[in-house]
């Protein structure tokens, strides 16, 4: 019988390599799987390259992660933020290297990953600072920039709910980059907080199916779940 | 003459989005705009965090952590709206499928290249977000902004000084003094604020523009 | 108020111009508008490029629109069936021109066209004749062959439900190229089996939201639903 | 010498695939390894028309018009499975999250490269369907086939005659004679049918073949 429940996340987490490529979900707050985070912290692989929207708010979660030193470089859309006090120093110290990329060029790289395209033409960036260097094309009167896939050896995502299979449904908008970077990664690690038995999900609605997920935890709802805004959520 | 304030500009943008439009509706002054939608259109607004049919602030206490918009501000959903990632959100934008989007602006120039993104001041950290995907994506791009930099200087350029974000892809400027089509034909101004003629503000902005007929 | 509910296929169809490119849902009869397409039969639109999966099967439905000789040219994966006769009759006669697609890059091609990419490198197909002529690459040591999106000026694709914003749900495998194709066509048209009010599609399920839908027209379910195997779907 | 029958192919595949295997069956012979698999072992079947976590066959009666495999037969979907649109379904094939994939072929060559699309004759229409695909988006793909064609051919070649459906894709092959491992030294045969020598394998083969060890 196949269980990707996994006990803790301590288990979920143990066979992370120093050097791996992370993606970590989440927009701002909300996917942010904070427990996975705060695991990955525990565990202390070191000289990660990690792949998120953000590069951390505040002092908890990614911030933190930033902070213990553990990231070698981080490949985000939207790293200065009020509360990016962290990722500022380490970058202004030299101590964090930054690939910068529009947002939707992020999610489509993310997802060429998952999908086994090899490289794919976007009209996002062309002539911008961000495009430098990338091979540009016209294709029917419009200029596009060639874009890489972005793979990773762990995806660590927040979902709603997920089953014994590791099908997934999320929550909201807290949905954002969860299943693409699930379909990115050799090892996708969910967090969840309802476990519920195989068939309970509606095969109509689930929006990662099991095999791109390769281990799911649940941890409590009140560490993360919704909630009115938390400071670190500005 | 008094400048258009913030909720006049909002309220000018509000004006000329039709029923039934698809607007995504960029971090700060745009936000603005969702004030002053008319209550008599049904207008479907997009988050780029993967949100369709977003719809206005909950009230206090009613906020929930995970359905926040593209400035991580707390809203709600309205009936027949829908959520999917991120990559269904940028292709949504990406493939043309926005009617319109209302972007803040550093600097537009008079063949519509936008640079909102990145002063190139040295020391600044970047981020970029989705804003280039915003500039390119939808069918018109509007910009709201106001005309003039706080040292006095002309946000509307025949050349943008600052990094750019996209190319060629604005169609409209809302500024505190006017408003304003990017043609083929050059700069056309459609409204302008009372008290204030063409010549002047033309003087003001540095850059040639003719009345819109 | 936007209502998109149009009170009859006739409506729904009424301005698809001659030479319009067509995109046609369904993998076989699951999925197969087939009222849609009686409806572009009774039409007349002609020299049209149809975009599906198959080639028809039978005498009704996508055969029968091809054997009224409105199609100039055939976009798909798998013409040759068993039934696929008037398909067949038509090919060997130079009078249907057909270009032949593997399955993945048909829908990836079609993918592409509604998510805004300009052309993308995919692996299926690298050293068969199915690339003939068509750029190649190497990628981090794999090959890849340059596709191009595939747009459309109508999409017709069956869903089960379907609310006034245009929101759509499938059911089970009928799902396949339909959201897809919604997005990649200017005007999409689909049929369901039932309409609701608005709000009462869980905003967590819809599969296709509304903005890549026009119209929506409801059919009734004996038509064309779920069904004891018939002939046709052999 | 008895040669396998298409039963036993069968489940000689299907005792190759361990639990927990994310596997497409092609249409035709592959499919009955479906009737074949260890009943204590989880598998997850995919279908290329969007379906993960497919079922047997209905019972008479049952049968959905909605809910069919890649073949068009009417198939079930075991609790746990999931329904998803074309381009995630094929995503998720050339994305590389398949397991396996089984196809049935007209020719493989040393090389594992595999023809099994089209017969090349000019008369014949083309149809392809999801073929070039699956050859090459799993992990690994296996061949299942007759040994030899009806003119008794071998159909194990240095070169395929027919056009390709794929290039080194091919990482083993079952057929009525054997089981033969497709490696960068070579051919080496896992498994051979009783009475039949490896030399005599090879001959009737016409491509040069290795004892695997």
């Amino acid at each position: 019988m196949i269980n990707k429940i996994v006990a803790s996340v301590e288990a979920a987490l143990a066979d992370i390599q120093d050097g791996s490529t992370v993606m970590i979900g989440g927009f701002g707050g909300a996917g942010q799987p904070t427990e996975l985070i705060d695991g990955l912290i525990a565990h202390g692989a070191r000289n990660l390259t990690v792949v998120n929207n953000n590069a951390g708010n505040g002092e908890t979660g990614l911030a933190a992660l930033l902070g213990a030193g553990q990231v070698r470089k981080i490949i985000c859309s939207f790293p200065r933020q009020a509360d990016s006090q962290i990722f500022d120093g380490l970058y202004r110290a030299g101590k964090l290297e930054l690939e910068l990329v529009p947002q939707g060029n992020l999610a489509e790289r993310i997802r060429a990953a998952g999908a086994g395209i090899g490289a794919f033409f976007s009209p996002t960036g062309y002539g911008t600072d961000l495009a430098k260097g990338k091979e540009i094309r016209e294709i029917n009167g419009r200029m596009y920039v060639l874009e890489m896939p972005i793979h990773a050896d762990v995806a660590l995502v927040k979902a709603e709910t997920g089953d014994r299979w590791g099908n997934l449904v999320y929550r909201k908008a807290a949905r954002n980059f969860g299943p693409i970077m699930a379909s990115a990664a050799k090892v996708t690690i969910a967090s969840v907080h309802s476990v519920v038995e195989l068939g309970a999900l509606d095969p109509e609605v689930v929006v990662t199916p099991g095999i791109f997920v390769q281990r799911v935890v649940k941890v409590p709802r009140s560490a993360s779940g919704a909630a009115p805004l938390k400071k670190e959520a500005a | 003459m008094n400048n258009w304030n913030r909720d006049q500009m909002a309220a000018r943008v509000a004006r000329d989005i039709p029923e039934g439009a698809y607007v995504n509706l960029g971090i700060g002054l745009p936000t603005l705009v969702a004030n002053h939608l008319p209550k008599d259109r049904e207008i479907f607004l997009h988050s780029e965090n993967g949100i369709l049919g977003m719809g206005p602030a909950p009230a206090t206490g009613e906020e929930d952590f995970d359905l926040i918009n593209a400035g991580k501000q707390p809203v709600t959903l309205l009936p027949g709206g829908a959520y999917f990632h991120h990559a269904d959100s940028f292709g949504m934008m990406r493939g043309g499928h926005l009617d319109i989007c209302v972007l803040g602006a550093f600097q537009v120039s008079v063949a519509g290249d936008l640079a909102n993104w990145h002063t190139g001041a040295v020391d600044a950290i970047p981020a970029v977000g989705g804003a280039m995907d915003l500039a390119i994506g939808a069918k018109k791009t509007y910009v709201m902004m106001e005309h003039l930099t706080k040292r006095g200087e002309s946000k509307i350029v025949n050349a943008c000084t600052y990094p750019l974000t996209g190319i060629a892809c604005v169609s409209r400027i809302y500024s505190d003094l006017a408003v304003i089509d990017i043609t083929p034909q050059g700069l056309q101004v459609v409204d302008i604020i009372d008290g204030l003629s063409l010549a002047e503000l033309q003087k003001i902005s540095g850059v040639s523009l003719k009345q819109k007929h």
